[in-house]
């Protein structure tokens, strides 16, 4: 066998590897070695790097241009390992969104390369891309689309990651956006439909470069007006995204590689946003186009319900949990927010050292991203087998005799279960109040991200710890000891 | 059918493929490996890299090798970084003693 | 490379990602539909109807043409056979009223 | 875009389409949809057939290989739809067996052609397939491949067949047998490797031909020696096997749709056999190799334990029906054999008339194929929603009256739950002795498939009403009719 088959064989390796690593990381048992197994198809992949032609990129003459392929890996390998190694547990997400985002634009700019170097000089297309001339336009078709969409998850991303950092989180909205958002849209599809065949000559570059920019633009006025807390969501999107810029890629330069990559990315990731939005229980269109998420995580301000709030204090929230059996811990975005995981672990540690049963009910969207209570508590060491899902616990909760809820909100509201009219109506949630008794705790009566009352604050079973969870917690602990 | 065709097609053949397999294997995943997953896979497209190394390989003038080098660093962060941050995410989640 | 070598090595990943589909596709299924998924499958394995046609198609000389034959017949007994007895089991299962 | 591309493209869709229908067929609301789609695929795919130099089959100059064309295909069709549509519900894995056995023929048989033919005119190899000499041998491989799975499937699907149909249903086994058989595939294996690099000249042919016997040879002896209960399993790993036979022929000839089809169905097929396996709690090697299922079926002899056996009269236990608020029917491979599902259906109904919650509890082995207990009961016309799987009835058969257990005995055996020595330990079963009070319908006290002891039979709650299952049933609804 030539050694350029050998090659090829090697690339199959290589995309059966990213396969069985995303199947990995699709299960807890997994899902490291799964993100390790992926890594190495990837560096065997690096190794194996070969031209459409066939002959291997390491193998010919050194010259300028592999200082700088040189120059730029270790450049982005120093960027990559510092915001990776940096970043606090609970900013992962915008972590994610600026990687993501460069690979959009790096996706993005390899497209326009060759579109570019094409349309200058029309025949090399021909010797680059073994491609039979009744497909040639599909090329450019793909190279296009790579730019587009590329380009587009670079700065959509860019703004997730700013929304995510705080710096303007709340939606920017104005009336007929959308509107205008599609007429955009319209114009850029309208120039690639003509680009596409009309590749060559310098109307072509001025038309792609204008594309270009307005693809950027686009990505901005589409992130734009989504609210803050719904970045996970919109990140999973353009990470599907630039995947599938990348598989476009693959097709535009022949290397198949990137195809099944940017593929499976691609796939995966479009089904990955769904299952999202399926946990919060929204339509995805209500995500990206829906005003709601403006409620911005609970800045809202506070509303009258009929009945009546009963405050508690930490001392008397300390007798009821240390002459409890049974505790159930809920905890939500408000946690995050005080960054209190690690007084939360002390608490339940002081309880359990008095025999009491403590467990923790992690509701699939609490916080601000799947899995942000997991990676909380799990920084603060709460072991494994104390966290329980939703489902699991819900049938019990009616056995628990405090059930404390820290800085959540939504995922503990009834009007999911009871108000039809309710935005979030529909949503599972956590019964806690089906508990004995309930302790919330929370700075003020404002509402939650989905910015509506909740009534089980007002129940007769629950007593409401105001202030900032950390401190509340602090005291709570002391309170405890002191008993 | 001239072979370049059938690449083509066989290529694209590959390509549908993939989205069914991408589909399977998401289908049943516990929302709390969400986010791990999102960033995962993120990283695997960073093989982006590898088609800014080969624009970059053979690229003439200046703006190429601009555009090509802007491209390899994008990419070697995105597949670097991505790999590393969920590394360091997963970590998390190993059962504790 | 060769676009002949080419066109193999695409085919077999073909190949490979369809053993993966097929995996994955069946990995949740419960037991009472175990018997129609076997049958249905079988019936799609009856595409060796169409090798069958092909070698006939072109076959000559008597043996080739006998065996060509009995190839049909097996093939094509086994593609409708297979997918009528897998929809008449499968009758079975909708929902009484 | 050229015609042949367009075949071409119409070949992926057909892919896409088995890839839905298999999808479908593994959900009870879809699958028989599934099937349809499936076939619609089929029939596109004949419709697009075309050869690998491109030109369609249909186009071209009618000839006397036409006329064998379509008459084969029709007697094929008439075989088929025969089969299909005059085999009884319960008789329907034997037809399966039936069908996959000639598919495994006719790509036995399309391998040989190829094969037979290039050892002729070797020159031809080279035009037919457009493959580079490095990889001829690997088409010769596939060949070799395609014929031995292929053959041996045929004949290996026919003994199962018989077997299923009651012809010499005991495994035959004799000392040694497993060796004898290793030996043999070792030397097809020897043959299969030296064809592979001497395709051509008659010493090839001659080897060919006597690799097919061999093949055909060792189908028989590797599926003799396995009891006829283990039949569904034979062929699932059969049907597989085909599968992959189809696959390498299609690399031979070179049709895509072929090889897609095929690896589909093998791989699909593979992971079905384990999963068949995993519900018998048995690992596949002991299914093949295992001298294990030898009690074929119930026959065998009865065995004495400790404990009395307390008979019961139809009308006594009519009594205990009549005036029972839940009762819970376990069907098991005794009801198949008394062919009693309508008698079983009238006594249902009977009780339901007075009021009494009647479920059928189904467990996913009971029988002697999976879904067995299913097609039976929905010939009666059960209503489906009566059917209860096993995990969804256990829990709550301690609130159960009566559980009526009409010939099953394995599924029912409490040894699987308590007997750590026990063949069947670990299988889940339907836990009938949590129930206020067991009858069993049988004929004796003969074991069951599995060949050993059931102390369900001897608990003071169970009452044993023996004869055979139809006769018992009739009796018993006279019975309560009376009451
Ligand atoms: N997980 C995801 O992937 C995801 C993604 C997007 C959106 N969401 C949405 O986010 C929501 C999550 O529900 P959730 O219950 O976790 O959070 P939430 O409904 O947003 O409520 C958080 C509560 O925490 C309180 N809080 C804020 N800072 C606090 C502090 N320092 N100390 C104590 N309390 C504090 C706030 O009340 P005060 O201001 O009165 O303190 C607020 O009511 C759901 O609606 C979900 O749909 C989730
Ligand atoms: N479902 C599958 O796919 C599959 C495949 C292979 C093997 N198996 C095995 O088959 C077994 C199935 O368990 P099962 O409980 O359903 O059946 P079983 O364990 O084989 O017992 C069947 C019982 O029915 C009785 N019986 C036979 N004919 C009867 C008649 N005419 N009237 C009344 N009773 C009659 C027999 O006792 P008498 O002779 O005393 O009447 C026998 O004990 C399991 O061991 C399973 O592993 C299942």
């Amino acid at each position: 066998m030539s050694s350029t088959t050998i090659i090829d064989l090697i690339f199959i390796g290589v995309a059966v590897l990213f396969i069985i690593g995303i199947k990995f990381l699709s299960s807890p048992k997994t899902a490291r070695r799964g993100n390790l197994v992926a890594a190495a198809g990837m560096f065997i992949a690096l190794l194996a790097l070969h031209k459409a032609g066939g002959q291997s990129v390491w193998t010919q003459g050194w010259n300028l241009n592999y200082t700088l392929i040189a120059v730029g890996t270790i450049i982005g390998l120093i960027i990559g390992a510092i915001g990776a190694y940096s970043v606090k547990m609970t900013a992962m997400p915008q972590m994610v969104a600026m990687f993501n985002g460069l690979g959009g634009g790096a996706a993005a700019l390899v497209a326009s390369l060759e579109f570019i170097r094409g349309a200058h000089q029309p025949e090399i297309a021909g010797i680059e891309l073994p491609l039979p001339h009744d497909t040639s336009s599909f090329i450019a078709g793909s190279m296009l689309f790579a730019t587009l969409i590329g380009s587009l998850s670079f700065s959509g991303s860019i703004i997730a990651f700013l929304k995510l950092e705080g710096k303007f989180e709340k939606p920017h909205t104005f009336p007929g956006q959308n509107f205008l958002n599609g007429l955009i849209l319209l114009v850029i599809l309208g120039l690639c439909g003509w680009l596409t065949f009309n590749t060559t000559g310098s109307h072509a570059v001025t038309g792609f470069i204008v594309m270009f920019c307005l693809a950027l633009f686009f990505g901005i006025a589409m992130v734009m007006p989504i609210g803050g807390a719904d970045m996970p969501v919109v990140i999973s999107l353009l990470n599907s995204f630039t995947g599938l810029a990348v598989a476009a890629d693959g097709f535009a330069i022949n290397n198949l590689a990137m195809v099944v990559a940017g593929t499976l990315v691609g796939s995966s990731g479009t089904l990955l946003t769904l299952l999202m939005c399926k946990a919060m229980n929204r339509p995805v269109t209500n995500v990206l186009f829906g005003a709601f998420g403006s409620g911005g995580g609970g800045q809202a301000a506070a509303g009258g319900v009929a009945g009546t709030v009963k405050p508690i204090q930490a001392d008397e929230a300390a007798l009821l949990l240390a002459y409890a059996q049974r505790v159930v811990i809920v905890p939500g975005y408000g946690m995050a927010v005080a960054q209190a995981q690690h007084q939360v672990r002390e608490l339940s540690d002081e309880l359990g050292k008095r025999g009491i049963e403590v467990q923790f009910a992690i509701h699939p969207v609490a916080g601000r991203m799947p899995g942000h209570m997991n990676v909380l508590l799990a920084e603060a060491n709460v072991p494994y087998d104390q966290l329980q899902e939703m489902e699991a616990i819900n049938p019990s909760m009616d056995r628990v005799d405090v059930c404390l809820v820290i800085g959540a909100n939504d995922v503990v509201n009834p009007a999911a279960r009871e108000e039809k009219s309710s935005p979030i109506y529909g949503m599972p949630i956590i019964e806690a109040d089906h508990a004995k008794t309930v302790i919330v705790m929370k700075r003020s009566m404002a509402k939650g991200f989905a910015g509506i009352e909740n009534h089980l604050f007002y129940k007769d079973n629950t007593r409401m710890l105001f202030g900032d969870a950390k401190a509340s917690l602090n005291a709570l602990v002391a309170a405890v000891k002191a008993n | 059918m001239s072979p370049e065709t059938t690449i083509f097609i066989l290529t694209f053949f590959v390509f549908v493929l993939s989205v069914f397999v991408g589909f399977e294997e998401i289908s049943k995943v516990p929302s709390m490996l969400h986010t791990p997953l999102m960033s995962g896979t993120n990283a695997i497209h960073g093989i982006i890299l590898f088609g800014g190394i080969l624009a970059l390989a053979d690229a003439d003038g200046g703006l190429a090798r601009t555009l090509g080098f802007i491209a390899v660093v994008f990419g070697s962060a995105n597949v670097f970084g991505g790999f590393m941050v969920t590394d360091r995410m997963l970590q998390m989640f190993k059962k504790k003693k």
